[in-house]
């Protein structure tokens, strides 16, 4: 009880709130408040929302391809269709998607039950977006990797030296 | 089609029940005073994020995704560390992880995964061979040389941007800016990866004296 | 361009002046004459200068000349009618120089000032909603469109009064002596500038200047409107003493009570724009 | 190109494929800062810390060790470099993840500290910024469901809805990564030493904040 | 595929309330408990057929959950 009074502090509203805000141990659950209500808010607005049908980088699927399901189309060293953001920025599109590597073609070729290690292989839809199209996000995301394992390998090293 | 039909018919059902998670999750982070419960339930929270993307449903999506789950580990690893050194959690003795199995399905184990890593390429193979070699060096002792690997892991990741320019710059070749870019990404995830399951309580490293 | 920047200069450290013998007046005190800044400044700028041995030196010397910096950079927005929302930026990196003074000089007294100067940082979000508020009336953040639409329709302060009390909540948070002011409170000697002295305390007191004209310049252009340079000056040194009358009988609040008092504005400002969206 | 009321033309752009950086006199102010602050980082060595002992007259100042000074330094030029990233992209996830990156090497920077309190803080601060994973990447792909693109330019004028869940999302979301605001945790963080590198803190927090003002205005 | 897509919403809303309201409060019971909100997480995956985010979230939800079992293993011991 006598933890509670000082945690929620006494005397006048605001001198409460700023007690509250000032122990930073409250910080999580006044961050996690104004998450929860957003999210309810969302919720109430919701009929508001609507998927747009007109996405880019649409999704099809072919389920008799042994590429499925990310047979985008595209014969090796040509142009696959790729409905991109800013395909004039990227003259070389589609080319990615459509390369299958010689394993990858031989997959292709045994099995219907291997596209989604054809298509993690080098070329293929996924690998044109995250190193072409969107490559920027890659590159931030590598880097966001390199930071965090500087920092962890930094404490670690230094707590057991 | 199917997946564009599918995501435009269930995006507002899907996002109203992620939504009520949203909420429920809250919640609990304003009943929690531990840390460690928090540390835990924040990968919960990833797991709700990375639903919201999944709903998106196209290629997009995945290329979203991918990011996505490399912050939050990449976050949850630096964060781990900082608990670990802010509680003073020193060193404990090992547990007797004596049995038979953790000395004889190493090697098979890791070398599957990895083998299956190389052929995946990038994030996804990365991830992989990650857990294999990981697997491999928490069960095994081992004498790895942690400053050679980050080295590695460092030209790696110079290698991939270097890719990324050959893309930006000189399209026309693109076909060795994939493949060098998959590879470089491969090589960069599996090392830190890796590093992860040698950073082991048990072991004082006579090896990184010299960084 | 440069006589304007000394006009403000002149201007400002007159007003800081003014702020200072009002309140001494309504303290019932003589107080210093209103040039007293004025001669302060110049004085400084002629008095022996070092930097402290503890102090990162870089910093120290360079968190003087970017505060002197971004405030020209505002009175060029202000002049030139730009954007508000680059004006409002300035404002808040002009917490980045408070923060700097504090912490650059390894004074522990200055520290202090620099770990308040952090939290006070909430002043930001009336600020965010006072922006909210002038796109949603004017549809432009513009400064020039600003001003052609209060030709056209009045004052914007009618229509957006709780963004006028925000940003005059904003500017009394700057203003030195007043109730927000916890970095400079006498408990931690002279808070975040106690280690900066001759040159550079010139160089602050001048930068804060222009600051002062800018943020009044602003308040007046925003809600008000154009007026001829005589009347806008007249206008801006009545608002200041309104704001030397709030800040002399306000005691000086706790630091985490500033940040309160100011989140609760901007929730009321918040409900004022959601209302403004439904029932509108 | 465009040319919104809202922070002047846009000056000039680089694509990245589908992710175009582009400035406006507010992008490029804001860009401007961080290479500044970052080159301050870096130039300026930190300060001496001064510590009074309670019940003595001593006044002791210390430098900090090297291997942590250097640490603090790099983990500064990450987040500079996260926050020019941030200040100048023209795609809302690309602008989410620079948003991420400086969330994590804000923590980075205090980590090395040795002062129990400061840890302290600066773990709350890190479950806060994986918290803030569900707003922001979750905002962003809101934004992309409803409108089927995530590049500012397409979306700015107001020409395609955004929803305002997104948007608060958003908002909320940088609020989390930078802790812009709630400066509480950030107040403590303040304790640990290294002047150039603690106020590269704020820096960046104070310009993804200032972003994602104008981005939620633009869209 | 609908039926697996809210079959995986239903085990992550399970999931999330069993991590939010946890029978015992150890840490492990509710490092298991969010297991569960990541299988529901993974059933939305394989219906929206995105296999490679699937395979990627199980290696790298593989390796978190070693690093928080080590973290409670150093808390415990």
């Amino acid at each position: 009880m006598r933890e509670r009074e000082i945690r929620e502090g006494h005397g006048s509203m605001v001198s409460r709130i700023s007690r509250f805000i000032s122990d930073f141990d409250n910080l999580v659950p006044a961050y996690a408040l104004m998450i929860a209500c957003v999210a309810l808010i969302g919720l109430l607005t919701l009929p508001l929302l609507t998927y747009e049908p007109d996405q880019i980088y649409p999704k099809t699927l072919n389920p008799s391809s042994p590429l499925n399901p990310y047979d985008r189309g595209g014969a090796p060293f040509t142009a696959a269709e790729v409905h991109a953001q800013y395909p004039e920025n990227a003259p070389y599109i589609g080319y990615v998607t459509g390369y299958l590597t010689p394993l990858s073609r031989f997959f292709a070729a045994t099995t219907q039950y291997m596209g989604t290690t054809i298509v993690a292989h080098p070329g293929g839809i996924i690998d044109e977006i995250l190193y072409y199209t969107r490559g920027l996000d890659t590159i931030v995301e590598t880097s966001i990797l390199f930071v965090a394992f500087a920092v962890a390998s930094f404490l670690y090293r230094r707590r057991e030296e | 089609m199917i997946g564009e039909i599918m995501a435009g018919d269930h995006y507002l059902p899907g996002i109203a029940i992620i939504c009520v998670a949203i909420v429920i999750l809250m919640t609990t982070f304003f009943r929690e005073y531990d840390d460690l419960h928090r540390l835990i339930l924040t990968g919960c929270s990833e797991v709700v994020a990375l639903c919201i993307i999944a709903f998106l449903a196209t290629d997009l999506a995945e290329a979203l995704i991918l990011p996505g789950l490399v912050v939050s580990l990449a976050e949850l690893v630096a964060l781990s560390e900082i608990y670990i050194n802010k509680e003073g959690l020193g060193l404990v003795p090992a547990p007797d992880r004596t049995i038979e199995v953790f000395s004889s399905a190493p090697p098979i184990i890791a070398a599957i995964l990895v083998i299956y890593g190389i052929v995946l390429s990038g994030f996804t193979g990365g991830a992989v061979a990650g857990v294999g070699l990981l697997f491999y060096y928490l069960c095994l002792d081992h004498k790895e040389r942690f400053a050679l690997l980050e080295t590695v892991s460092g030209y790696a990741w110079v290698l991939w941007v270097f890719a990324f320019f050959i893309f930006m710059m000189l399209p026309a070749y693109w076909f060795f800016a994939v493949m060098m870019a998959g590879s470089a990404i491969f090589v960069k995830v599996t090392i830190k990866l890796a590093l992860i399951g040698t950073m082991k309580p048990d072991q004082l490293l006579e090896e990184t004296d010299h960084v | 361009m440069i006589q304007y920047i000394l006009f403000a200069l002149a201007t400002g450290l007159l007003f800081h002046g003014i702020h200072r013998k009002l309140i001494a007046r309504i303290q019932g005190r003589p107080g210093p004459p209103v040039w007293q800044e004025i001669l302060h400044t110049l004085k400084f700028s002629f008095k022996q200068t070092w930097i402290p041995d503890t102090a990162s030196e870089v910093h120290f010397v360079g968190v003087v000349l970017i505060s002197i910096a971004i405030w020209i950079l505002a009175l060029g927005v202000v002049i030139y009618e730009g954007s508000v929302l680059l004006l409002f930026a300035i404002y808040l990196l002009h917490k980045i120089v408070e923060h700097g003074m504090g912490l650059s000089s390894g004074s522990p007294y200055a520290k202090f000032g620099a770990i308040r100067s952090v939290i006070s940082a909430a002043s930001e979000l009336p600020l965010f909603v006072t922006i909210l508020l002038i796109y949603y009336f004017t549809g432009s953040l513009m400064l020039s469109d600003i001003i052609q639409w209060q030709a056209s329709n009045g004052p914007l302060i009618i229509p957006a009064f709780p963004a006028a009390v925000a940003m005059y909540l904003i500017i009394l948070s700057k203003m030195h002596f007043g109730p927000f002011s916890i970095i400079e409170g006498k408990e931690i000697v002279s808070g975040n500038r106690t280690e900066h002295f001759g040159v550079w305390r010139a160089g602050l007191e001048a930068g804060f200047a222009i600051k002062t004209y800018v943020l009044l310049n602003a308040f007046v252009l925003i809600f008000l409107g154009s007026f001829s340079l005589p009347v806008l000056v007249l206008i801006m040194a009545v608002i200041l003493m309104t704001l030397s009358f709030v800040c002399a009988y306000c005691p000086l609040l706790g630091p985490y009570d500033t940040v309160t008092v100011q989140s609760l504005v901007t929730g009321v400002l918040l409900a004022y724009i959601i209302i403004l969206e439904v029932v509108l | 190109m465009f040319d919104l009321p809202i922070e002047g033309p846009a000056l000039f752009s680089i694509p990245f494929g589908d992710i175009v950086d582009y400035a406006s006199p507010y992008t490029l102010i804001l860009f401007l800062f961080a290479a500044l602050f970052t080159a301050l980082a870096i130039l300026s060595r930190p300060e001496q810390h001064a510590d009074i002992i309670f019940g003595e007259d001593g006044v002791y100042t210390g430098r900090i060790p090297g291997p942590e000074n250097r640490f603090q330094r790099f983990m500064a030029i990450a987040c500079g470099l996260a926050a020019m990233g941030a200040t100048v992209s023209g795609d809302i996830f690309n602008f989410c993840i620079f948003t991420s990156m400086v969330g994590l090497t804000c923590i980075g920077i205090v980590a090395s500290s040795g002062n129990r309190h400061v840890l302290n803080a600066a773990f709350e601060y890190g479950i806060v910024t994986m918290i803030a994973m569900i707003p922001l990447f979750g905002g962003a792909a809101i934004v992309a469901a409803t409108t089927g693109t995530l590049s500012i330019w397409e979306l700015a004028g107001g020409a395609i809805a955004v929803p305002f869940v997104a948007k608060a999302f958003l908002v909320l979301g940088v609020m989390g990564e930078g802790m812009a605001p709630f400066y509480v945790a950030k107040a403590e963080i303040t304790r640990a030493q290294g002047a150039p590198y603690i106020l590269m803190i704020h820096v960046s927090s104070l310009l993804i904040f200032l972003r994602i003002i104008e981005i939620i205005i633009t869209i | 595929m609908s039926e697996t897509l809210y079959l995986g919403l239903f085990i992550l809303i399970i999931g999330v309330f069993a991590v939010a309201f946890p029978r015992n409060r150890e840490y492990l019971t509710r490092l298991i408990n969010t297991e569960i909100a990541a299988f529901g997480l993974l059933l939305v995956f394989l219906s929206l057929s995105e296999t490679i985010a699937l395979v990627t979230f199980v290696a790298v939800n593989g390796i978190s959950t070693f690093i928080f079992v080590r973290i409670i293993e150093r808390r415990q011991g």
